[in-house]
């Protein structure tokens, strides 16, 4: 092919394909409010993606009229990978002119979607675990549900010591990471200021499948209580292994942070009997909307809600709130809206910070039941107490 | 104190190592096949540990009859479709079976979700030693004991059988496989069901200990390489000593360095392949 | 064997009107990047495995390393769009060549592990230096500052199509510059090193330095998309690092040996996944399926399909009657 | 100048204590065939494999052309001027019969051959060089197939041609007529013959008749040692080696 003749071609492929883009953008406002779920529905954070998809999906389906029309959802797959991630919620805005998503487990991903949205001046809300979402990456679309470390260690740590202050020595296991290092950070201040001797701390990397030698050295520091920082798979292979070398039975476990519900399934009542857990959500507590959420959940779906389905619950009722409110689908306005919003929760009244977009919300700190303590296969924990811990709004730069 | 428990933890953790490896280094001695998808006939061991107690309430039937059963999906496998890319190069083992993992965890996620479970201690097994200040769990100890026995028993099969014989001879030299004719075909299947079931005989034994869950195979497969490499690719030996070795390296490293655990792993095979360029036992 | 006169012409038409046709087809510009950018990746990883016959699992790590420098370079040192890119190219390089000297000390399968146990240690540096890299939770706020040249804007990038027009460009430019490398002494030096390298010593080769030069520019091409994906996201995460097994996967069912090829691999791969992620959750089993169909079918890749269908065609038109 | 192009004193190599080639002392005279025989496991190859570098000697001491190459890498010993035949045909088997001749060309610019921002074809003289060797080899009208196509006795020649790209002054033939058919075996041995009067070859051979035919000294090896060495026709009339070797081969 000629030079000349490629260029031409090229500039009138070029100027053919614009057309479209500009059509495209010109069609999005005429649509009903659609909402985007962005969930790991497969990767390695598969397990959490198919319950918050479910959430998403029932508070939209029940959700009436939004601006005279019924509601959209459409999922995003982030792979459990940010960077694909990222580039399709870039796509559905530029394509679709999406301007509504929630989701996002993994704290990276949940970053830098936030800073994507943000950049469209659309919405997003998450349940993801980073800090850094309302302190210093704070922006004016992105909002989160979870309660930060912080509250989880005030409402585990303190609740814990304060029933039994004789167990004044503490070890505690970390992963190693920006998430673990503020749940330690916290946890040490905690310590300090009750005055808890912190007889040490292993970390582990965050793929660590082997705690055996890190629970040895715990043995070794002889602690009253063992407080196990990592969440997820790393939090079950630590629990189930420090389960096998007794240490249930030399000392008291807690892990601060955990999934929730469909965790406790995986591990089972032999395992968590006993042993103390913090968690954003538990479907026994007795709030009027985490009652009706219950019912609704067992009917439409078969099983009691855990924390990934109710949290995506929430946060997508509360975008769709936020736009009916505001009464616009301009997301600056319906962030705006949403600032200082005071709803009814799954885990009671709910209120959003409007400084930097935290929802306050009761954290909960349970203890394992025995098997034969069970009312049903669920019923695998005792709330032991409850409460709102947060610390001051960061200023806003 | 602390440093001699780990130690002896380090041993311990060594022989589970030596057994999540083993089969993968026979395959790839006999067969000069890679199977990256190691790991995930590793998970399904464990999960077909989860659904036998389920079903039949014993630990130890589903000992018997899940690797049983993985090594015979293995053996179908191979007759199927493993056979047919041996004599590519490895380039292409690794896609297959990369392929292979990815079905059996996605279909591991359809078939019993894509929450991990838990597999309880067997009766019996549950409870620990104490020594000095520190405990060991009873199940670890049974867990070392069989392996040991599993390793004694290997030796015998690959030194002191007929059929070790040949897969020792195939090992060493290509030309002698293509001496001994038409039996050459079982030999391979035989043998490739062999380290895929002794993958699914860890996964089983393992499971008490690290639970299941969709995306375990992963990390298995990246240990037991480390080992086999370090060990050398293909020598019995070497994934007995490698094992040994990774498990120190890790259950030291938790108490000096536990931040670098995993670097020194991977450390320790790049060193190992530097200075040794066929691993500890491997051949040329 | 390439000639000087095919460098603009053979695949290159193709490829050009490949770039053109891309983002009209697809739905939106962000993925036809996202393909050229895993393309480049593909290519740089088909350079070692189609013609140097390398297989490395260390390509994640150049990725990471141009993403992270060449971000590292414009949020701390105020570097603009070019600098960047040249920033993340020449570490690509220097690092590659490093990671390439030590690895092929050995070879075959020992060689393949060498890479993986590299990547592995890039992955744990990169999460150690959380300072630097944002650890865990990726690098934010990743600048696409506009293109200039000499303190003189050529053009804005912040559009999704200005942004791809550009890193068209790029490929483009890639793309013939690394069929000159393949026709070169070197290039052809390297297809006899994969063919026989004993034999390529015999007649008077040092390998060794044809393999690292090898890896270098592997590396450079690698962290150039790496950089270019970083200002794709505004984002760089530190998976990057955990793309090698990915990025040897779209080489393959490419085509290895195939510049052509790598581009067909990527974007085959890029639109199938995103096509059934949509659909079915469990779409990996379908890409699980489809490696070893590959594997069993089309072991010369797409490109490879394309090519012996064709001769099936003119053989056929060949025949009289 | 030194009469002697290639010197080798004391040459030993052990394979974990087995003495493959043990104390082997002798000199190629330039412009000559110089042929090594001996029986399976004479040590020949191990031999070759030390003159050429593809194996490290374990004590001994090499000279070629005046330089001591004992502990040269292989590449080096090729730019020096040095070139070798495989006993197994050794080829570029995908790359066509030019392509082939070329890069066996090229190779002589060793780390020259870097260069990736030029075409290959920039630098004529190696095109040239293949071109001339395929008239002279017959080769030129399966310039363009692929070497592994080649029928066996042309891939053998071809294996030769390679060797005489490098334009070396030492050629170190590892028993060129290996595997070729009756047909094959006079070409060859004119060739060899031929090239004995520009080069100084050495040649590890089986086949009796071409050594007889073409060498000017012929070494004898025996169980990693020399035997005797001498002109063909002493050879023919030693009594030990026709026990140690052509007792077994008639």
């Amino acid at each position: 092919m000629k030079r000349r003749e490629f260029l031409a071609t090229g500039l009138a492929a070029t100027s053919f394909l614009l057309a479209p883009a500009l059509l495209r953008g010109a069609l999005a406002a005429e649509r009903p409010v659609t909402f985007y779920g962005v969930k790991s529905m497969s990767g390695a954070f598969a397990s959490y993606g198919e319950f918050a998809d479910k959430g998403s999906r029932l508070a939209i389906e029940e959700y009436g009229a939004l601006l005279g029309a019924k509601p959209k959802y459409a999922i995003i797959d982030t792979e459990s990978n940010p960077a694909r991630a990222v580039r399709k919620v870039q796509e559905a805005i530029q394509q679709q002119g999406a301007r509504f998503f929630g989701g996002c487990t993994l704290s990276s991903t949940a970053l830098a979607v936030g800073k994507e949205v943000n950049k469209a001046e659309g919405i997003f809300m998450t349940p993801a675990g980073a800090d850094e979402i309302t302190t210093t990456e704070f922006n004016l679309s992105t909002f989160r549900w979870t309660v930060p470390t912080y509250g989880a260690i005030h409402q585990t740590v303190r609740p814990l010591f304060e029933s039994n202050p004789k167990a004044k020595r503490w070890y505690t296991i970390t992963p190693q990471y920006v998430f673990g290092e503020a749940l330690l950070t916290a946890a040490k201040n905690l310590f300090a200021q009750l005055g808890i001797e912190h007889v040490g701390n292993s970390y582990h990397s965050q793929q660590e499948q082997e705690y055996s030698g890190y629970l040895t050295n715990a043995m070794a520091a002889n602690p009253d209580v063992l407080l196990i920082l990592g969440f997820g798979g790393n939090g079950a292979s630590c629990l189930r292994q420090a389960a096998n070398f007794g240490l249930k039975k030399k000392m008291t476990i807690l892990l601060a942070w955990t999934q929730g519900l469909d965790w406790f399934q995986s591990l089972g009542p032999e395992l968590l009997e006993d042993v103390y857990l913090g968690a954003q959500y538990w479907h026994q507590v007795q709030t009027p909307l985490n009652i009706e959420l219950v019912k609704r959940v067992k009917k439409v779906y078969g099983i009691n809600p855990n924390y990934p389905l109710a949290g995506d619950y929430v946060i997508t009722r509360i975008v769709l709130d936020g736009i009916a409110k505001a009464g616009t689908t301009d997301g600056r306005a319906v962030g705006k809206a949403m600032e200082g919003m005071t709803y009814e929760g799954p885990t009671g009244t709910e209120t959003v910070r409007a400084e930097d977009h935290q929802v306050i919300k009761d954290y909960y700190l349970l203890r394992g039941k025995a098997k034969s303590a069970m009312k049903d296969a669920d019923d695998l924990a005792v709330l032991i107490s409850s409460g709102k811990s947060f610390p001051e709004p960061a200023k806003r730069s | 104190m602390l440093y001699a428990f780990q130690v002896l933890n380090g041993l311990g953790l060594g022989m589970i190592y030596f057994l999540i490896s083993v089969g993968l280094t026979i395959i790839f001695g006999l067969l000069n096949f890679v199977n990256f998808a190691h790991g995930a006939f590793f998970m399904i061991g464990g999960y077909l540990c989860y659904s036998l107690v389920g079903w039949t309430g014993s630990f130890w039937l589903s000992l018997l009859f899940g690797p049983l059963f993985v090594a015979f999906a293995a053996w179908l496998a191979e007759k199927i479709l493993f056979h047919r890319i041996y004599h590519l190069p490895h380039t292409f083992h690794i896609l297959v079976t990369v392929g292979i993992a990815l079905i059996l965890q996605e279909t591991t996620i359809m078939i019993w979700g894509p929450v991990g479970k838990n597999i309880s201690v067997p009766e019996g097994l549950q409870g620990v030693v104490t020594l000095w200040a520190f405990a060991y769990p009873v199940y670890r100890l049974f867990l070392i004991s069989f392996t040991i026995i599993i390793a004694l028993a290997l030796w015998y099969l690959l030194e002191r059988t007929r059929f070790g014989a040949l897969v020792r001879a195939g090992s060493e030299s290509a030309e002698m496989i293509s001496l001994l004719g038409t039996n050459i075909h079982r030999l391979f299947a035989a043998t490739f069901a062999l380290g895929v079931g002794l993958a699914g005989l860890a996964g089983t034994l393992s499971a008490p200990v690290r639970g299941v869950n969709p995306f375990m195979g992963v990390e298995v497969l990246g240990i037991a390489f480390v080992v086999v490499v370090i060990g050398g690719m293909g020598s019995f030996t070497g994934a007995l000593l490698g094992g040994l070795l990774v498990g120190l390296v890790q259950s030291l490293m938790s108490t000096i360095w536990p931040e670098g655990a995993s670097l020194m792993i991977y450390g320790a095979m790049a060193a190992v392949i530097l200075l040794r360029p066929y691993g500890l036992f491997g051949r040329a | 064997m390439l000639k000087d006169s095919e460098l603009l012409g053979g695949t290159t038409p193709v490829v050009a009107i490949a770039l053109v046709l891309l983002p009209v087809v697809l739905p939106s510009a962000a993925l036809a990047t996202e393909i050229l950018i895993f393309a480049l990746a593909a290519l740089a990883c088909n350079l070692l495995l189609g013609y140097g016959g390398l297989l490395s699992f260390g390509q994640g790590i150049f990725f990471g390393a141009g993403a992270y420098l060449a971000s590292l370079a414009m949020i701390h040192a105020g570097a603009g769009f070019l600098t960047a890119l040249a920033t993340a190219a020449l570490s690509g390089t220097l690092i590659a060549a490093v990671v390439g000297a030590l690895a092929i000390r050995r070879t075959g399968i020992y060689f393949v592990m060498m890479t993986l146990a590299f990547n592995q240690t890039a992955y744990f540096i990169a999460y150690t230096l959380d300072e630097w890299t944002g650890g865990e939770n990726g690098l934010l706020d990743v600048p696409r500052p506009p293109l200039a040249l000499f303190g003189a804007t050529l053009a804005d990038l912040g559009s999704p199509m200005s942004y791809y027009v550009f890193v068209a460009v790029v490929f483009l430019l890639i793309f013939v510059a690394t069929k000159r490398v393949i026709a070169s002494p070197f290039g052809s030096t390297l297809i006899a090193i994969r063919d026989n390298e004993a034999r390529a010593d015999a007649v008077g080769y040092n390998t060794k330095h044809f393999k690292i030069v090898a890896f270098a520019v592997s590396g450079a091409i690698t962290a150039l998309a790496g950089a270019l994906y970083a200002m794709l996201l505004n984002f760089a995460p530190l998976e990057n690092i955990q793309m090698s097994e990915n990025i040897v996967i779209l080489t393959v069912i490419g085509g290895t040996g195939s510049l052509l090829g790598s581009l067909l691999g990527a974007g085959s791969w890029v639109i199938i996944s995103d096509m059934f992620a949509e659909v079915w959750p469990r779409w990996l089993i379908v890409m699980g399926g489809a490696l070893i169909l590959v594997v069993l079918f089309l072991r010369g890749g797409i490109w490879g399909g394309i090519e012996s269908l064709a001769e099936r065609i003119s053989s056929k038109k060949g025949k009289p009657g | 100048m030194s009469a002697f192009i290639l010197k080798v004193e004391k040459l030993c190599l052990s394979y974990s204590g087995f003495m493959a080639v043990d104390n082997v002392t002798f000199q190629v005279a330039r412009n000559t065939i110089h042929s090594i025989i001996g029986p399976n496991g004479a040590g020949k190859t191990s031999l070759f494999h030390c003159l050429t570098g593809a194996r490290r000697p374990t004590s001994g001491y090499v000279e070629f052309d005046g330089r001591e190459i004992t502990r040269e890498p292989t590449h080096k010993r090729v730019s020096a001027g040095m070139a070798r035949s495989f006993q197994i045909t050794s080829l570029f088997q995908n790359l066509t019969v030019r392509e082939n001749l070329r890069l066996a060309s090229q190779g002589r610019d060793g780390d020259g051959a870097l260069t990736f921002w030029r075409s290959a074809f920039a630098r004529r003289e190696h095109i040239e060089v293949a071109d001339a060797v395929m008239e002279r080899l017959g080769l030129t009208k399966r310039a363009d197939a692929a070497a592994g196509g080649l029928p066996h006795g042309q891939q053998r020649i071809l294996e030769l041609g390679m060797a005489l790209c490098g334009r070396p002054r030492l050629l170190l033939l590892d028993e060129p007529t290996a595997g070729m058919g009756v047909e094959d075996i006079p070409l060859m041995t004119r060739l060899i013959a031929e090239l004995g009067k520009e080069y100084s070859v050495m040649l590890i051979e089986h086949n009796m008749g071409i050594v007889m035919s073409i060498s000017d000294v012929i070494t004898v090896m025996s169980q990693g040692g020399i035997l005797v060495e001498g002109k063909p026709e002493v050879i023919r009339a030693d009594a030990r080696v026709r026990e140690a070797y052509l007792g077994d081969a008639a």
